[in-house]
């Protein structure tokens, strides 16, 4: 098994070339989006178990910021990405410094009231394009615009972040701070009590994961040239990024990824085959299959595969 | 003193749990707490901790008030305690628990994880150093209570029933390894129901009863206390002696 | 005079608010566990209310009943089909399972009654009362007074008799309950019965007034997180109170600020009390 | 960290096994692809406008010599294309813009559609006619209110509907005809939900009431899912407007019928702005309250025998309902772009674009009562125009204007006043 790292690493690498054309490029951004906001979610609410279902609101801010600085001065939307990770970055002071004193499922209700109030807000503010939202360059004046005819660049730009988060993960989870997001996770009183600074480690695991789901944000709404409150901020962002992560595995390196992996060509699959349809079977097959997940597998593929595996292993060894 | 706790009380609404106990610990004591159940000592234990902040009174330790610092600035001080139900991180493994206590004193994990190993040795944990925490029995989560807090360097531990529901062997085990904690110079402070283990191991002790500490002294002083003996260890005794039967 | 027919408007739509947020609080006190499918239970009571009226030509009475009735049967069989296997799991499991039971719910009426949207046919209720000026309507204020007694009596079942102390016993302390000879998994059977009913009846009235469409769920979900997180957790009463304040804090904002501003409102003084009163205004610290 | 990479491999093939779904391709066809919300919150809109555009397919594809008027109804198919068939691929973008983006490259790429027509929510027509302007595919957008879909200088998006503009100047020349007759109009209101369609609207007509020295007395945005609109009501009723004009979507236009009738306010004339007011749910939920209640459509069922009222017994047939506006204006877009497919006499792109753009076609060819289709360089219609219909026991009748009304004006209003 020692090529499935190697092999998995050249599979994202060449998967444009595996499966050529803009709509398999398209899915491939669409899985690598998934991926990179769910990675993001993972820090905080995979390692340290702080379940926030108000993620949307970094990646909103991350969103809006590039269209706005397009909107407004008419610099490239790139221009506007450190000012989403820095107004994610106080928000998620803001949020983080409260809702932290409390435990259990007061964050998770918290953050989906917080990342409401952002979206209705934003939903009547005229500066930032009220309900009707921003639009990007409809065609790019030069490269630094990233307006690309081709979604081909815009996958290796995301592939390139994905790498740095999952990058950024592994280093956190080798090291004190993740060790410390584990303890939390696993009992916070105990972790106290050897000297873990709790408030603070949480914070500051929000804080990175702001950060990053800013990013996805931005990556989002550079690409799609558009954004509006609802792919903002709305919550079935903010769920789908849990979902990916729970269904993957939460608090693993690569449940996210293989959460994505699974989620995203299952909505494109049910969408392909019944959306057209229009009798809302994608949605019955996709709750459908959360439902079973989340009552035969709570703890998500990831440990799925630890229970089969061995299984499949011996199998095969005695064949 | 080490530690010096200075008339303590606190109160949870109307109910008095602990009602003025003094404590004095010098460096390199080992102190016992008894009493009945609800006495109180586990109360005073969590103020000295710092999981709870008592209601009137002060806890200097080394000199230094942290009657109201939170529990991981005692934990920095050099506090560290146990709990009477193990609170062990059960997704993580045997190590990695000992690590979380390690990365107290060691920021680079390389540094953690030597001292980790070592205290996993010394703490006769090796064997399941790589399980995870869930897998081990209370003996074994207690154990690992204990090397998760003999990793952050501690000066004082706290052990809340560390050695309750042992067999005699594990007993025998475990108080070979407090003596050979106290013999790295720590001082400590236990609550223990079990006699044998207080008659053993501790030097000083002192007895709660509903909230007061009714006396206080060397382990056969205080077994011969009138009052000790009406409140707690007369009626303890016989149930104990009769359950070990 | 025109401002007492908006407390008046507010507190009557807040009484709903009340009797639908009861039966997640309820819940959510009970077993520490949120249902994303609460707004779901309380669309389907409207349609039951529907089919009620089409088919058997019932009355408010009637429809009322039959949408307790029928999400009291819903709710005993999420429970015994998904709640009890996922309820001790990871949390992240919780979120899930109720989610998906969601999108399930709300895209299997979808796919029964269509998109399309509808209201209950003209029943019995109508007419408009004058009370000294203040107009109300009758059916507003029919559910209005009917989701105050029903919390009320929800919030006396659970206070004042057995099976309510019962109740209560197992969100204390599950073991301890066992001992005393009660079957935590019938009385949790029966919580999520009850909070799956209250949801039904609240939907029934909500139905006489409003029309709706199978997504109007996802609204109604979210304006009882906002009305239990202020009430308290698990506190039936917290609920009743927030539900009214956060009607007539909808209502008084609307017509002093703006109807777009209601929800900001409202949202922000959430903002507020998290920093200031994290527990809710009736929750235990 | 091995298993971890292990999962993923397994998952890899599982999702390279879902994704693969070959496209099909027949002879002697020319593909449409549509992009409309089949689920989520605006799902019923797309999916009437889904039945309506296969009721346009079939009058397409098969003889239909009594709508001889419409284009292309008498023939089968496309007689410059050799008699071709349309063929229809619909996909539901659930009224997210970058699933929108993604479906219109799939219908392109994937699915070799030759024109696109879409797709409801601006946001989605936003996205999706960038992605038709990047690989140069003709895009007709049936009904999306947004001004600036079109006139972004693309070159492949054109608009048939007529855009919130358009309105506000129907709405102006309608009040100056009342005035001429005597009538008062001081003052109005504009009650709009606060999405895209609602701010749109509202905007322009803010911007027209100024230019005619028209008074606003009132404008209140709200949130279209609003349970209770009784604050507004009242609001309204202490402005005391001549007209109330609401952009409204379905559950909210009822429920202020409702409030008004509660509250007891009936002002002399209430508009509603299509959209909700053109609901199926509506006239059944509010019609012995809405008496004279009006509507802006560009829809009218017509006189039996009609042109318009076969379409609308062809639609009921399917649907069990009668047509809406917002369906007609999308199936107005898909007969548009059927008759420039059989103008342009080849699926090559250029050819189809310039024959939209080259599109001329009269009244009398039409299903809506547009003055006509005919585009200017940005795309958009600029004959698009609309009627005002008015609320008669359970049928809207057409008032305005007067050359083309069915039914006299009654003003004002009779709400619940029998």
């Amino acid at each position: 098994m020692k090529w499935s790292l190697p092999a998995l690493a050249a599979l994202l690498l060449f998967y444009p070339f595996i499966l050529t054309g803009p709509f398999y490029w398209d899915i491939g951004v669409a899985f690598l989006l998934a991926a990179i906001s769910a990675s993001a979610w993972n820090i905080v609410g995979g390692y340290a178990g702080q379940v926030s279902v108000g993620h949307s609101m970094f990646f909103g801010v991350g969103a809006y910021t590039p269209l706005l600085f397009y909107h407004l001065w008419g610099l490239p939307p790139v221009a506007g990405v450190p000012a989403g990770m820095l107004v994610s970055l106080a928000l998620a002071v803001a949020i983080g410094m409260p809702t932290f004193r409390l435990q259990g499922h007061y964050f998770s209700m918290a953050t989906i009231a917080v990342a409401e109030l952002i979206r209705i807000f934003v939903g009547t503010w005229d500066l930032v394009g009220a309900a009707i939202g921003l639009q990007g360059p409809a065609v790019g004046r030069a490269w630094w615009d990233l307006t690309f005819r081709s979604e081909l660049p815009y996958y290796y730009i995301f592939l390139a972040v994905l790498a740095v988060v999952l990058y950024t993960t592994f280093e956190v989870e080798r090291s004190r701070f993740g060790y410390y997001l584990r303890a939390i996770k696993a009992g916070e009183r105990a972790a106290r009590s050897l000297g873990v600074p709790v408030r603070a480690t949480k914070l500051k695991a929000l804080m990175l994961s702001a950060v990053f789901t800013s990013v996805a944000g931005s990556l989002y709404s550079i690409k799609t040239g558009f954004i509006d409150p609802e792919s903002g901020f709305g919550i079935l962002v903010s769920v789908q990024m849990v979902i990916v992560a729970a269904l993957g595995g939460a608090a693993t390196l690569f449940g996210p990824l293989i959460g994505a992996l699974l989620l995203v060509p299952l909505q494109t699959a049910t969408n392909t085959w019944f959306g057209g349809g229009g009798s809302g079977l994608t949605y019955i097959l996709y709750g459908g299959i959360i439902v079973l997940l989340a009552r035969f597998e709570p703890g998500g593929m990831h440990e799925w595969w630890q229970h089969v595996a061995p299984r499949l292993m011996r199998r095969s060894h005695a064949a | 003193m080490l530690l010096s706790a200075q008339n303590i009380s606190k109160a949870f609404g109307s109910f008095l749990a602990v009602r003025g106990a003094d404590l004095a610990v010098a460096e390199g004591e080992i102190i016992g707490l008894i009493g009945p159940n609800g006495a109180g000592k586990s109360t005073f234990f969590n103020c000295l901790a710092g999981d709870t902040v008592p209601t009137t009174g002060r806890v200097l330790f080394d000199g230094i008030d942290v009657t109201r610092a939170s529990a991981e600035a005692h934990a920095r001080a050099g506090i560290g305690r146990t709990f009477q139900v193990p609170a062990t991180f059960e997704d993580m493994t045997v190590l990695e628990n000992v690590m979380v206590g390690a990365f107290l004193r060691h920021h680079h994990r390389g540094a953690a994880r030597e001292t980790a190993l070592r205290i996993v040795e010394m703490t006769g944990l090796t064997r399941q150093s790589a399980q995870r925490a869930r897998s081990l029995g209370t003996p074994g989560r207690k154990r690992l209570e204990i090397a998760r807090v003999l990793a952050t360097g501690p000066r004082l531990m706290l052990l809340d029933e560390a050695l309750a529901g042992l067999t005699p062997t594990e007993l025998q085990q475990a108080i070979a390894l407090v003596r050979r904690i106290h013999e790295l110079g720590i001082t400590l402070v236990i609550v223990e129901h079990i006699m044998e283990v207080i008659m053993t191991l501790a030097q000083r002790v002192l007895v709660f009863n509903q909230g007061h500490v009714i006396a206080h002294g060397k382990p056969r002083e205080v077994v011969a206390n009138e009052a000790v003996i009406e409140a707690y260890l007369g009626r303890g005794h016989r149930r104990r002696r009769r359950e070990a039967s | 005079m025109l401002l007492a027919q908006v407390i008046v408007g507010g507190l009557l739509l807040g009484a709903i608010y009340a009797l639908f947020s009861s039966g997640l609080t309820l819940i959510w006190g009970m077993m520490n566990f949120i249902n994303f499918a609460h707004g779901e239970f309380v669309m389907l009571g409207m349609y039951v209310a529907l089919l009620v009226v089409v088919w058997l030509g019932g009355g408010p009475a009637t429809f009322g009943f039959a949408a307790a009735f029928a999400l009291f049967v819903l709710g005993v069989i999420v429970y015994a089909s998904l709640i009890r296997h996922v309820m001790r799991g990871p949390m992240l499991a919780q979120i899930l399972s109720t989610f998906g039971l969601a999108l399930l719910l709300r895209y299997t009426a979808f796919w029964i009654f269509s998109a399309n949207f509808v209201s209950l046919p003209q029943v019995s209720l109508s007419g408009t009362l004058n009370v000294g000026g203040i107009l109300m309507p009758v059916p507003q204020l029919v559910a209005g007074v009917a989701a105050i007694a029903l919390t009320l009596g929800l919030h006396l079942l659970l206070t004042r008799t057995t099976v309510g102390s019962q109740l209560l016993a197992v969100a204390e302390d599950r073991n301890a309950a066992m001992l005393m000879g009660i079957r935590p998994d019938r009385m949790q059977a029966l919580a999520w019965g009850l909070a799956a009913g209250s949801a039904g009846i609240a939907g029934a009235l909500m139905a006489v007034s409003y029309p709706w469409s199978p997504s109007v769920g996802e609204t109604f979900g979210l304006t009882a997180f906002v009305v239990v997180t202020l009430g308290g957790f698990g506190s039936v009463p917290g609920a009743m109170y927030a539900g009214l304040i956060i009607g007539l804090i909808q209502a008084l904002s609307a017509y002093w600020l703006g109807p777009i501003y209601k929800d900001i409102v409202v949202y922000a003084l959430f903002a507020a009390l998290l920093w200031l009163r994290p527990q809710g205004l009736m929750g235990k610290a | 960290m091995r298993t971890a990479s292990a999962t993923m491999a397994a998952a890899l093939a599982a999702a390279a096994i879902l994704m693969s779904c070959p496209p099909a391709d027949a002879a002697g066809t020319v593909k449409i692809g549509i992009l409309w919300p089949l689920t989520g919150n605006a799902a019923a809109a797309g999916q009437a406008s889904k039945a309506a555009a296969e009721v346009a397919a079939d009058i397409v594809n098969n003889k239909h010599p009594e709508l001889a008027d419409l284009p292309l109804a008498a023939t089968e198919g496309l007689p410059n294309q050799g008699g071709a068939k349309l063929e229809l691929t619909f996909v539901d973008h659930q009224g997210n813009p970058s699933l929108a983006q993604q479906l219109a490259t799939r219908l392109i790429t994937q699915d070799a559609v030759h024109v696109l027509l879409g797709a409801y929510q601006s946001s989605c027509s936003f996205t999706a006619t960038a992605v038709a302007e990047r690989y140069g595919i003709p895009f007709m957008v049936g009904e999306s209110a947004a001004l600036n879909i079109t006139g972004r200088g693309f070159k492949w998006v054109f608009r048939s509907t007529p855009i919130a503009s358009d309105y506000a100047a129907t709405y102006m020349r309608f009040f100056d005809d009342l005035k001429k007759e005597g009538k008062k109009i001081a003052s109005i209101a504009v009650v709009n939900e606060n999405t895209d369609y609602g701010t749109s609207v509202a905007d322009s007509i803010e911007v027209a009431a100024k230019k005619n020295n028209l008074p606003v007395a009132i404008r209140i945005p709200y949130s279209a899912s609003s349970t209770d609109v009784t604050a507004q009501v009242l609001q309204l009723k202490e402005k005391q407007p001549d007209v109330v004009i609401f952009i409204s979507y379905t559950s909210d236009s009822i429920l202020y019928m409702k409030a008004m009738k509660n509250l007891d306010y009936m002002p002399p004339m209430v508009i509603g702005d299509d959209t909700g007011f053109s609901d199926p749910s509506f006239i059944p939920a509010v019609a012995d309250i809405a008496q004279g209640a009006m509507n802006r459509s560009a829809w009218d069922i017509g006189k039996p025998g009609s042109t318009t009222y076969k379409i609308n017994e062809m639609y009921k047939a399917k649907t069990g309902r009668d047509l809406d506006d917002t369906s007609g204006r999308n199936m107005q877009g898909f007969l548009v772009l059927a008759d420039a497919l059989n103008r342009a006499g080849s699926t090559e792109p250029e050819k189809i674009r310039d024959a939209l753009a080259k599109t001329d076609l009269k009244p009398e060819q039409l299903m809506m009562g547009y003055n006509g289709v005919k585009f200017d360089a940005t795309g958009q219609n600029t004959l698009a125009s609309t009627y005002l219909i008015q609320l008669r026991d359970k049928q809207y009748q057409l008032v305005w204007p007067e050359k083309a009304a069915t039914t006299k004006l009654d003003w004002p209003m009779k709400g619940w006043k029998q």
